[in-house]
């Protein structure tokens, strides 16, 4: 039991906070968030592949390198910089083709992902089936040369730039258990429109109607034997981007912590910092601890899957409580900056944004809680 | 006690929203709900319509204009402006007027008070300083009197109606040697005084505020509101007006029937929202918040028809209130999961995104008009004793 | 719309106020409280007969004057002042008798309560039915003169002083709509066991066994046409008592808001009063709001009540939030009192066994919250 | 990182268990059920059987009769006495001993650490005052150096174990010209001294506590802990041991697990508690709290046993275990309805009582150890750097 980094990790967690604020300033994030902007930077995609981040979690057989909880710190570093949301959306699509494709999909996307030549998502919501795989209507049904799909599939992240995107597809009517595929759809193939989706955090999602897109067979994720029988990895996939999302998410409080204690020390009424104030220091604490307690939880949520153990309850744990601490770190930045941290030109609402975002990405609060009730065999 | 309309105010209320019903146009909504809390010449010739049925001074004298009204009178038209949709009524009526009825000279209220019952005056508040925000007292903007007018220099922050109003409500010093809360004085400066300079700053809420720099602008003497260095007395009066209109709830109460009604005609994942025990418990505690929120709007309207400022008690209703907003958009969000966080550009966006952008205006009603730590303070030692805090 | 008091509402909660100071003082509150008392003074009763308030709230026709309101009122000094629980008990079951009994049961019943000659109070939760009347399983059967009353009642409040005791019982199987029946026992009938429960509040609650309990014809509440009939005027008779226990907690916490201010205002540490520590004001400001909106959710109630207007909203959101907020209160004062509220010899303790006995009765805070939601049409 | 015990730590867990199985006997759990933290001869008997395991000294050097173990091995163990209802160490060898392991002169070492880890000598914590409680600093118990001896006159209040200790670790003034915090001590004090007289004080949460009157009462030179003058550190140090023994969860676990286990197996009206969706929503709320906790304390003794004494962690610890607990009382007997406020001695009571019992124990340990208004402040200041409060 040691529930501090080792020294490897430390240093993998603080190359990477030092490589992001050089490579990823908050110049640069305004400018990916802007409308101008793809929302991607090459730039710092290519150096971020150097350092072999988008390789970690993913077998070493196909150029991955290091484990899961590894990929989180880097995650957990993207969060507090604000790197846009190509890694996330990558790395999640990396992790189901780890988890389903078969050893040339594997060798080839895997390779592509961690070498930082494709960047990739996955296509999972629709417009009225948000978490349960039982209401999924995106069909795949075959075609003269494989596969033709059919759907509509939204809150894709980076669905403009995904090569492949990666859709989750009913291949037969009934149970999910024995119904869903995943298709990987190249760029560009005919029949996909994108609709953006004007999410108050800019972060590129979109609606992608899928009229009658043909595919080959070798689309097919996993191969013959995959064909609906997607679902348990895709569940743990899922899994995994949680516990990937909560490192984000840690990221960002902890940025949001250290922005607030600044202000608090330097801002000064009534003839001294207002962090002197009683009320003010308790709402820091109160951040604090929620920090802290997502910290906790997320690492320990991240080492149970990169160490093959149960974590459902830990995963949904994790989600649970780091969305609302980072969120009320937000809420309470807001109320300690006052007006100074209400304006735009100041950065403190990218965070806000990005913590309201998460908190309703892969389940909501009350989402987890019913979860956690479910392992606690209620 | 009486908990219902009296058949006058039921009386009131019906003229309110039929008005409505014929004023509030879908074009005028269609406005409103792009821009928001600002302005356009649709909004502008709403609210001459509203100031011209007197309702600009509901509940001020009528020789000043009024219609000597009651303040509850005057809450049920801002219930019933907010629920609609439509501009309520601005600070200048609801805050600033009042204090110019109170302490005001006569040839402040003839001077002023008409101008503002016609819509034809409305005061920015000029308060705020970079180094004086909470600690509104350390305000530095200047005005000396030269001859027959004040001569003002200084600059001022978070002057969010600057670049709408027709004339700032000025906090200045006037005595830089008295004791800081005793050289203040309030000036009434025409927003087109040669000398002011009025720069932008957008909000997260997507509200304009402004940066508003004073040099050299001169004002008649007579713009002096009450006496001189009595200023923070009126800056404290006025705010505890102000603490009520942020607490007033009939956008809240809109926003909140609006999730109800979304979540009984949405389905996801096979279950209509309302069906949901979780969806149930969270807007069921809304729903008590929200009417405990009403009450205390209700209260602070009865104490001032009984003839008080009821400080503590609007204190009370602006905290609770503000951090019920943040809780209605935060919880509002989270229910309709993804759909939470789309604009109001979006067509898929819930409650045409009302609830996204309540969640980045709630902030600013939190810390605006006196933080909620100073209101705390305020109900603590104001309302129940308690020495001041150090 | 008025939502302060006439000054015949405060007359009557001043006078009240004045009157439990001199009658009940916290001496005479420990002393009923105590193992040797049985929880109730005739003295006091004779008093608060005298001054009319326990015919506050019932019909004129037999004794009664005021209304609900002006009975909230009174109640809700009672809670202030730690009244035994006979008051509560006492005005329930003749509410019920005021909503169900028929002219001669009021005329004798409400006429004796309200002159102080009878205390009294409502058997109705059972050991697996605590609020749903369905489930409900005591029974009356007829028999040779009359009804025999079968099960077993639990948590009623002074049964070893209520004469009669009414008792909810299932004249028939299938839907409570056409199934209850209220009885009254009086004291001392032959077949009733009392076992005292070990409340924490020590409140005098009761498990009530009835075994072949024999009762006349008479002794059905409202006479033959109401056998079977009865669940419309409990639910009524419910929400009233739910409004009279929020006016009950409204006092209590009231009170434990004065003293907690009056405390902080004296105790000095770090050469200041504590009350002057902006943490401690914050707590203190809660509390005050928590206090406040009780008062104002609770009056709008009783209001409703008492000029028939629809209520259950108003019921169940005033006791949802004063149940918190009184707790919440007595909770609070314990951090701020430290260990000096903290020895059983300050009366703190008292009002924070009374907020969560109070809590806990007829429904706590999800079940109001539930019921709201059904109110919303949920 | 290792989210997992050891082996060796899933041994001495399943070491601890063993001995609890054996040790822990019907007859003790219902006199522990009946007194809840106070002592009795099976009590007694049951501390000197884990003392003579060496097991208050599993983290104490083996010279002082320790076991060399680490922080983690000890919350193990707590956790695991915590869990299955046996009393847990005392404060003596969780906060006081390793004061006097770090602070202690070596004849203080030889002098107390042999008595305490055989279980012969436990110290009550002689800090508070009638004056001086959050502001300990102020107290005026004072010490004077006689010849060989101290003399020492003086009230001591919230004195929990002075009628169960042998001595107590009495802070004194022993330079009343120094600043506040600058002329206190510690010295040990034998309980039966003469001049020593103790007063029960009887809490709400059916413990007892005391007030002791300290009349010339004479203790030897040597008794003094590390160095004159010096005390105020010792007795912040072990308030930093003392949050961690306030912080640990096992048996709020305990209560949870027990909680679930009730609700799976009781039905009111026509409903399986564990089927409703607003109990399912609690526990879970509560669940996910208590796994926090657990973290955090794990995360102090990850901590210490790298060597350094967590002030802000072990603050964040002791604010939020204690606060839970007051969370999970509190809606712990709410859940189960009436049946939360039966006292354990009514066959009825769900739990067997525990959820009443805990509601009237939790507040006595947000405020105890250092209120949590305080720790709060701890965490800002030293935690994050703000300036100190004034």
């Amino acid at each position: 039991m040691d529930l501090q980094p080792s020294p490897d990790e430390a240093l993998l967690a603080e190359s990477a906070r030092k490589s992001f604020l050089r490579d990823c300033p908050m110049s640069l994030v305004r400018e990916l968030l802007g409308p101008e902007s793809v929302g991607h930077s090459p730039d710092l995609w290519t150096k971020m592949a150097e350092q072999g981040w988008l390789g970690l979690g993913l077998p070493e057989a196909h150029g991955g390198a290091g484990s899961l909880l590894d990929l989180g710190l880097v995650v957990e570093e993207s969060g507090r910089a604000l790197v846009p949301s190509t890694f996330r959306s990558t790395m999640q699509a990396a992790l189901l083709v780890a988890g389903l494709g078969n050893e040339e999909q594997q060798s080839e996307l895997v390779g592509r992902i961690s070498s930082g030549l494709a960047v990739s998502a996955v296509a999972y919501t629709e417009p009225q089936a948000i978490h349960d795989p039982r209401y999924l209507t995106t069909r795949a049904v075959p075609g003269d040369d494989g596969w033709v799909l059919s759907g509509v599939k939204s809150f894709v992240a980076n669905a403009h730039l995904a090569d492949p995107l990666l859709v989750v597809a009913r291949t037969t009517a009934g149970a999910p258990e024995r119904a869903l595929t995943v298709f990987c759809v190249p760029a560009g193939t005919d029949g996909v429109t994108l609709e953006p989706q004007a999410t108050f955090a800019h972060d590129r999602q979109f609606r992608v109607l899928l009229d009658g897109v043909g595919v080959g067979d070798g689309a097919v994720l996993g191969g013959p034997a995959a064909i609906g029988r997607a679902l348990p990895a895709v569940i743990d996939a899922r899994q995994r981007w949680v516990a990937l999302l909560c490192a984000e998410m840690v990221g960002g409080a902890q940025k949001v912590l250290e922005l607030t204690s600044e202000y608090v020390i330097g801002r000064v009424q009534f003839g001294k910092p207002i962090g002197s104030f009683q009320a003010v220091q308790h709402h820091v604490a109160n951040m604090a601890m929620g920090v802290e307690g997502s910290r906790l939880a997320t690492y320990q949520a991240l080492w149970r899957l990169a160490n093959d153990r149960p974590a459902a309850k830990s995963v949904a744990i994790a989600k649970a409580w780091t969305g609302e601490a980072y969120k009320g770190a937000t809420v309470m930045a807001h109320q300690l900056f006052g007006g100074m941290g209400y304006v735009r030109e100041n950065d403190l609402h990218l965070w806000s944004e990005h913590a309201k975002a998460s908190e309703l990405a892969l389940g909501p609060r009350d989402h987890q809680l019913l979860k956690v009730a479910s392992e606690l065999g209620l | 006690m009486d908990f219902d309309l009296t058949p006058e105010q039921t009386e009131w209320r019906e003229a309110v929203r039929s008005f409505l019903s014929r004023h509030l146009t879908p074009e005028l909504r269609d406005e409103l709900l792009a821009l928001g809390f600002s302005h356009s010449p649709l909004v502008q010739q709403f609210q001459k319509e509203v100031a011209d049925q007197g309702w600009w001074g509901v509940n001020w004298p009528v020789e000043y204009g009024g219609l000597d009204k009651t303040a509850m009178e005057q809450l049920i038209l801002i219930d019933e402006l907010e629920y609609a949709g439509a501009p309520s009524l601005p600070l200048t009526v609801t805050s600033l007027g009042p204090m110019i009825i109170r302490f005001g000279t006569e040839e402040n209220k003839r001077d002023w008070l008409p101008l503002v019952t016609r819509g034809e005056a409305t005061f920015a508040l000029g308060y705020s300083e970079p180094d004086a925000g909470t600690d509104l007292a350390s305000l530095r903007t200047k005005a000396e009197l030269d001859g027959d007018e004040w001569i003002i220099n200084g600059q001022k922050i978070w002057n969010s109606e600057a670049h709408l109003a027709t004339h700032e409500w000025l906090a200045v010093r006037t005595d830089p040697d008295a004791p800081k809360h005793r050289g203040i004085s309030v000036i009434i400066v025409p927003i087109d005084s040669p000398g002011i300079t009025i720069q932008p700053l957008w909000t997260w809420g997507d509200v304009r505020t402004n940066q508003v720099y004073f040099e050299d602008v001169r004002v008649p003497k007579g713009n002096l509101i009450g006496e001189v260095n009595q200023g923070w007395y009126y800056i404290v009066g006025a705010l505890a007006f102000e603490r009520m209109a942020l607490g007033t709830t009939g956008s809240l109460r809109r926003l909140f029937d609006d999730l109800v009604d979304f979540c009984g005609r949405t389905m996801f994942d096979g279950q209509t929202l309302s069906e949901r025990p979780e969806v149930q418990l969270r807007l069921a505690e809304l729903a008590v918040d929200l009417e405990v929120s009403q009450l205390f709007s209700l209260q602070t309207a009865t104490l001032m028809d009984a003839g008080g400022i009821p400080a503590k008690e609007a204190s009370m209703q602006k905290v609770f209130t503000t951090e019920l907003r943040t809780k209605l958009a935060d919880w509002g969000t989270q229910i309709v999961d993804l759909y939470g966080q789309l604009h109001q550009s979006d067509e898929d966006a819930a409650l045409s995104g009302r609830l996204e952008r309540a969640y980045r205006m709630a902030p600013f009603l939190r810390f605006g008009g006196g933080t909620n730590e100073v209101m705390r303070s305020i109900i603590a030692e104001r309302g129940l004793g308690l020495p001041r805090s150090t």
